[in-house]
């Protein structure tokens, strides 16, 4: 079992390290990323939504329906401990 | 035991403080760090904190599984009400730009997305103390 | 705007204001459940059927959700295959959904049933949900929520194997699902967008970046692993064993489906059929893992002794011709791809129907046990005899027409030898489907007075079974119908859009 | 030669040991034999990869993606990951608590939390 | 931000990770994964994203923590490896 | 002549089919089920006649069912050598069904109704294959007819009749994977699958590829019972013998046989059939199973088994008769079709019959039988003279015309196989005569029981050996009329 780990744990780590051979440095203000839809972001999330946080405004206005999955998935995770733990009461 | 009349002593002082907290990170989100998820989660560990220094009946008392219960879904309620709404003011689901179009009420936007994380911190809230609930009740009908 | 129009966004959140009107109302009445479950899900099917029409008729639907045009802000799109692939799981989640009401009340503990039907409702949430979303954060959001909600229906049952198996899913899927979200974050980091549609426009210029390919790499493993496609298929056997009968239905067939399609999208809508086969050549590898996991998932299959872990096996197989489309990767292979995900999710979910109305009736699943079984219960046998028919791939049935569609696809790409070994891997699924065959309607005089309290099961369970298991033989005669989307689908997929 | 090299290391040392922070954690969660600790191992591997996220989004010289008041500019750090690895978070909280919950229950009809002898158990049942 | 304590921080990290899935006290375990959170929090705090460590530092040191020790209250704390 | 559009051809396979929904409803009235039956016989028979004369005219009734896959639609054509598999089928069908509810209420038999509703469902999957415009329909009705007749050959269920079950289906679904692959590649080089007289495969691809293509075929048609490939023939024999008897005249190794020549006749074509060397190997394979099944048959005691020899000997008949690449040889080949349908079905039918009245199944326990069923003993030695191809039975007209297509082939060897079968088939059908009609039993009282097979099972008898009989002296009406009319259909022109 380890050694099975440790080979797919090496697979792994030899493609991520390949990966990051070709990634932007760190802290890179160049990068496609910052570039492009982060700008936009911190360019117009003010004027749009009206408000100081830009992570924020875009959690719960551009992104929230990713944002809505996320209340989702919690309360998912509830009723699942419910169903999974739960011995006494209606639910 | 006699730390344990200190400790609950000190939590009964601390929670409220910690809960005003709560309710002051969800608010705070539009302006600063914070937001209702983490609002949330410092309420529900108030509740966790209560549980530690009493017991589970005793937070029980304050909220139950009812309560829990309604709790998470009336947060995701208030998620998916704001979203339809929207589409009532004719927008695009979570739309809140209509909204404020159609009421005129200038900030209008940034309320709503106060309103939004205050749900998002209910459902948070309720379900950290079901599950801690769920997971520190050790079998049996006790509490 | 008409509320037609916010119909996709309904779709996803329809779900979850029925599982959260199922909450409140189970609390107060535990019986209530199951109508309102039900109600929903009649609603998002009728809803699917009218997005689909729409789609047929107009082209892309496309909705921006909360009013802000993508790349901002996320985009649901439903193309020909999403709507294709909407209007097949909703099919089938409404089959599970009638199927669903006496399997339940006998195998999950009562006062669980309606954390249970929460949960079944919010699964077929984020199913829907992967299924019709265009960003791809969002498809892994979706994604985590019907993982969270299968792990937790798998062990519904409260069965202890069922948490060991659940467990085990659990581990592998969040393995899969941490792998998806790396591949997110290197597409994000080589193009700075999450947008599918405007990732497939820009990913071209990133084509030479190792990020890129390793972002590929990363989904190709996450999504197989979600998938079940072999050798990622560990933890399929077990967990579709131990669910619940309804549960096993719906995650063989809804969520399997929905998995592959993820697969498909991010194959060919994010990365396209060029990049796949020229720019990182990975078909060839595709093609031969895959004709592996259609001769292995059958002979394992033939080696099982409890009938849902014999269509387990099976499930790991078929996955395989559905990869084996994939490999191929022409226009006639993926029509056959595409309608044996149509084709398989019909004719295990009618498969597994079966088994459970066995086991609903009898108690085991084991084939041993179960001689003679098909004089007790002569439709539920049927339904499995044309359903195993169109497994095997026995014209005119569904599952003939797409193998056709595989075989030709293969003779098309000149793969000769692959062709010859998808046609034995059809054989050997009338070995696995036979044992159950016979030993059904020929095995077992010796200890046939034992069971003569077995009857046929009650009607709610034996309907869908037996309407899935006609729909094999309309679908195979009619495969016209479907083939008019399908062949407007995998054209667009081949397209890059 | 260690110019390079010290150019890529400055560069990038925050992927990689985001990188061998995941690596750690999938080493656990596939070899561990016990639960816990496999889940521990998931905690990890999913925090690694928040890491790299992360790292994706700081811009050198940025400020925190708050608007400074008076409508002063500055370099603020990309929003984007910070709001996926919020959402991200919140769904490996969820995960752990359902794994954490089947652990329970695994413990409550096995008594054991050891994957081998769960495997015994499991054949033995 | 300063590359040195950066670069410490995240050394101290990985002796938390290997720790946290060696030691054999699964209490200690979860600890020590809750300093990890606990650093991983100053690490994002350093790198600017504060809604994400705030997030962090209360889950992945608080509610995380609490639920690993309910859990391993309800079963076992030693553990073979 | 034109093709005339019409709905016959489905009417005439939707019959049995309605038939045997009828038979699942009326399973439990026996009378009402069997008149089900009866009726659905008359009315497809009545409904292959009814197309005969614009058949006999030249014409051809066509029918597209479906849009169905590339490489064809579900297509329906009604051809003369269509219409002589579908004749032969129907008629049989009839007489079979009257001999089968004897049999089965004479032995009392379990699971009748799924007997017949299985019986039904074959019918109309044979008349499929008859009827078929396309390589793809004649695979999906040929797969049908596989999957339908296992349960008719498992039908007593015992350990051994699941073994050769599972032999029958191995055999005929692998044949039907080589079948599948044949007509996909046959789409693939010439982008149809529709049969036209004469073929046309033609200069489609490298001879290599075309051989590799008829060998593919060949393989596919394992339904016609070619040695080596045959085993699975003499395993079904545990069935029923009036399965046997649909097996062996009916429809199932008569759709081999026609597969093979509708491969040839309408896919590949003569003439490039004789250019690619084909028919060598056809006539190597064929001689060979022609002579060995016969000396099988020889060493058979088991009646139906030998009887199962037999038919592999006979099916190879109309092999070599296609190898010979010739007119004549064409001829003997679709007539032998009808002829040794008629005559084989009466051996089966008297094996059954004695089974019925006597109880017995091996050769050596029949001695004097024919004493005490006169009629049904005389059937037997007429049918079997027909077989072995002596007047005045319908056998020697198929055979005369195949010793003329070695002859006019070039292939005058092929003679020799001829005549050393004809002794062979001799050899092991004069003894069972013998036996039944001259010897005597060891125990002069055993056979006091015994007496005639019920009326439903001896007019059935009587009737196929008449015929069989009539085909000698008619032989133009009107199987080969419609032989004539196929071969000039194939042959327009080009006569090798």
């Amino acid at each position: 079992m380890r050694k099975k780990a440790l080979l797919a744990v090496l697979f792994i780590g030899i493609i991520l390290f390949w990966a990051v051979e070709d990634m932007p440095a760190f802290g890179d203000p160049e990068s496609r990323a910052a570039r492009h839809t982060g700008a936009m972001y911190i360019e117009r999330s003010y004027a749009d939504v009206g408000i100081d946080n830009i992570v924020t405004a875009i959690l719960a206005s551009y992104r929230g329906f990713d944002t809505f999955g996320e209340v989702v998935v919690i309360f998912t995770a509830g009723m699942s401990v419910i169903l999974l733990l739960r011995r006494e009461g209606r639910l | 035991m006699r730390e344990n009349v200190v400790i609950r002593t000190v939590v009964r002082l601390a929670v409220p403080f910690i809960q005003i907290f709560a309710l002051y990170v969800i608010v705070h989100g539009a302006s600063g760090a914070g937001g209702g998820f983490q609002g949330g989660v410092v309420f529900a560990s108030s509740f966790i904190l209560m549980t530690i220094a009493f017991d589970l009946a005793y937070t029980r008392r304050r909220i139950g599984s009812r309560g829990t219960m309604i709790c998470s879904a009336l947060g995701i309620a208030i998620y998916e009400g704001v979203g339809i709404l929207c589409i009532l003011y004719a927008g695009n689901y979570l739309e809140y730009g209509v909204i404020e179009a159609a009421l005129g009420i200038p900030h209008l936007h940034g309320y709503l997305i106060d309103l939004v994380e205050a749900g998002i911190g209910i459902t948070v809230m309720a379900v950290m103390t079901s599950i801690i609930y769920d997971m520190a009740n050790r079998g049996g009908r006790s509490a | 705007m008409t509320l037609i129009d916010h119909l996709p966004v309904l779709l996803v959140a329809g779900p979850i204001v029925a599982s959260l009107l199922t909450l409140v109302a189970g609390w107060h009445d535990r019986r209530l459940c199951y109508p309102i479950a039900l109600a929903a899900v009649l609603g998002e099917f009728a809803a699917a059927l009218v997005i689909f029409r729409q789609v047929m008729g107009g082209g892309t639907v496309r909705y921006d959700v909360g009013g802000w045009a993508p790349p901002m802000g996320i985009e649901l799109v439903i193309d020909t295959f999403g709507g294709f692939i909407l209007a097949t799981i909703m099919l089938l989640a409404l089959m599970t959904t009638l199927y669903a009401f006496r399997s339940v009340t006998k195998e999950i503990p009562t006062e669980k049933t309606v954390s249970f039907y929460v949960i079944f409702q919010v699964l077929l949430a984020g199913l829907i949900g992967m299924t019709i979303t265009g960003d791809v954060f969002n498809l892994y959001v979706f994604l985590e929520i019907s993982s969270i909600a299968a792990y937790t229906l798998i062990s519904a049952t409260r069965k202890p194997h069922a948490y060991v198996a659940s467990y085990n899913y659990l581990v592998l899927g969040s393995i899969a699902a941490g792998f998806i979200l790396l591949g997110i974050g290197n597409l994000y980091v080589a193009t700075g967008t999450l947008n599918m549609a405007e990732l497939a426009a820009m990913l071209p210029g990133s084509y030479d970046l190792a990020t890129v390919h390793a972002a590929f790499l990363f989904l190709i493993i996450g999504f197989s692993i979600k998938a079940a496609f072999f050798p990622l298929h560990l933890w399929l056997p077990d967990a579709y064993t131990e669910s619940p009968s309804a549960v096993t239905v719906l995650i063989a067939t809804v969520m399997a489906k929905v998995s592959v399609y993820a697969l498909f999208r991010f194959l060919f809508s994010v990365f396209t059929l060029a990049y796949i086969t020229e720019i990182y050549p990975v078909t060839g590898v595709v093609l031969l893992i895959a004709t592996i996991a259609i001769v292995a998932g059958a002979i394992l299959a033939i080696a099982q002794d409890d009938l849902k872990r014999l269509l387990a096996y099976s499930s790991v197989s078929q996955i395989g011709y559905i990869m084996f489309a994939v490999g191929v990767a022409n226009q006639i292979a993926l029509e056959g791809g595409l309608l044996h995900i149509l084709g398989h999710a019909v004719m295990k979910g009618c498969l597994f129907m079966v088994a459970g109305l066995i086991i609903y009736q009898t108690g085991t699943a084991r084939l041993s046990e179960l001689g003679g079984i098909a004089r007790k219960m002569p439709l539920s046998c049927a339904a499995f005899a044309l359903a195993g028919a169109s497994m095997i791939g026995i014209p005119p049935t569904i599952g003939f027409m797409s193998k056709y569609y595989l075989v030709l696809g293969a003779f098309e790409a000149g793969l000769w030898p692959y062709a010859a070994v998808l046609l034995v891997g059809s054989l050997l699924a009338a070995a696995y489907i036979w044992r159950f065959i016979e030993i059904a309607y020929f095995g077992g005089h010796h200890d046939e007075h034992h069971r003569t309290e077995i009857r046929e099961g009650p009607a709610s369970m034996l309907a869908p079974a037996l309407g899935l298991s006609l729909l094999c033989l309309l679908l195979g005669i009619f495969v016209a119908v479907p083939l008019e989307a399908i062949g407007l689908a995998v054209a667009q997929l081949l397209g890059g859009a | 030669m260690i110019e390079a090299f010290s150019e890529l290391f400055f560069a990038r040392y925050n992927y990689w040991m985001a990188i061998i922070l995941m690596l750690i954690g999938l080493y656990a969660l596939i070899a561990k034999q016990n639960l816990v600790k496999k889940i521990i191992g998931l905690n990890i591997f999913q925090t690694a990869i928040f890491l790299f996220y992360i790292s994706v989004a700081s811009v050198e010289g940025g400020t925190a993606p708050i608007y400074l008041p008076d409508g002063a500019s500055a370099v603020y750090v990309n929003p984007l990951p910070h709001v996926l690895i919020l959402t991200a978070i919140v769904v490996g909280v969820s995960i752990t608590a359902v794994a954490l919950s089947l652990v329970v229950r695994i413990y409550e009809e096995y008594g054991v939390i050891d994957e081998d002898e769960l495997k015994e158990a499991v054949r033995g049942r | 931000m300063i590359w040195e304590l950066d670069f410490a921080l995240l050394l101290f990290m990985i002796c938390c990770a290997i720790a946290a899935i060696n030691v054999r006290d699964l209490v200690h375990a979860t600890i020590i994964l809750a300093g990890y959170s606990l650093i991983m929090t100053v690490l994002w705090a350093l790198m600017n994203a504060v809604d994400v460590a705030f997030t962090e530092a209360t889950v992945g040191s608080g509610i995380t923590t609490v639920l690993f020790i309910a859990a391993i209250a309800r079963t076992t704390r030693s553990s073979s490896d | 002549m034109p093709d005339v559009s019409g709905l016959l051809p489905a009417v005439t396979i939707a019959i049995p089919l309605l038939a045997a929904v009828l038979i699942l409803i009326t399973g439990r009235h026996e009378n009402l089920r069997e008149t089900a039956t009866i009726v659905a016989a008359l009315a497809m028979l009545g409904s292959v006649a009814s197309m005969l004369p614009s058949i006999l005219d030249g014409g051809r009734v066509t029918l597209v069912l479906l849009p169905m896959v590339p490489g064809g639609d579900l297509a329906l054509r009604v051809d003369a050598f269509g219409m002589v598999f579908a004749l032969t089928a129907a008629a049989l069908w009839l007489l079979n069904s009257f001999y089968a509810i004897g049999y089965m209420r004479a032995l009392q038999e379990h699971a009748q109704t799924r007997f017949f509703f299985c019986l039904a469902v074959a019918i109309a999957a044979a008349i499929g294959i008859a009827f078929s415009a396309n390589l793809l329909t004649l695979f999906v009705f040929y797969e049908i007819l596989t999957v339908i007749t296992y349960p008719l050959v498992v039908h007593i269920e015992t350990p051994e009749a699941m073994k050769a079950g599972r032999k029958y289906l191995a055999y005929l679904l692998v044949g039907g994977i080589f079948l599948l692959a044949a007509t996909v590649l046959t789409y693939i080089l010439t982008g149809t699958t529709d049969f036209v007289p004469g073929g046309f495969l033609a200069g489609s691809g490298a001879a290599l590829t075309l051989q590799i293509l008829f060998g593919l075929f060949l393989v596919g048609f394992v339904k016609a019972a070619w040695m080596p490939l045959h085993a699975w023939l003499p395993a079904a024999m545990i069935a029923p013998t009036p399965v046997s008897a649909f097996l062996h005249a009916v429809a199932v190794v008569t759709a081999g046989v026609f597969g093979i020549v509708r491969v040839a006749g309408w896919v590949f074509g003569m003439p490039l059939m004789a250019s690619l060397g084909l028919g060598v190997v056809l006539a190597v394979i064929a001689s060979l199973t022609i002579v060995t099944a016969s000396l099988f048959a020889l060493a058979e005691d088991n009646l139906k088994r030998r009887l199962a020899y037999s038919t592999v000997s006979q099916l190879s008949y109309i092999l070599l008769g296609v190898s010979m690449l010739s007119v004549a040889g064409m001829t003997g080949a679709m007539a032998h079709i009808p002829f040794h349908a008629f005559m084989k079905i009466t051996l089966f039918f008297v094996a059954g019959a004695v089974i019925v009245s006597a109880g017995r199944e091996r050769i050596s326990d029949m001695k004097g039988l024919g004493h005490k069923m006169p009629v049904t003993t005389l059937m037997f030695a007429a049918a079997a003279i027909g077989i072995c191809g002596l007047p005045p039975l319908c056998g020697i007209i198929s055979k005369i015309y195949l010793a003329i297509g070695a002859v006019e082939g070039g292939m005058p060897i092929l003679l020799l196989v001829l005549i050393a079968s004809a002794v062979l088939n001799a050899a092991y059908f004069f003894p069972i005569i013998y036996t039944m009609l001259v010897d005597r039993p060891a125990d002069p009282h055993a056979l006091d029981a015994v007496s005639e097979p019920p009326l439903t099972m001896l007019v059935p008898i009587v009737l196929t050996a008449v015929i069989s009989m009539l085909l000698f002296f008619f032989p133009s009406v009107p199987f080969m009329d419609l032989v004539r009319i196929a071969i000039g259909e194939i042959t327009t022109g080009v006569v090798p």
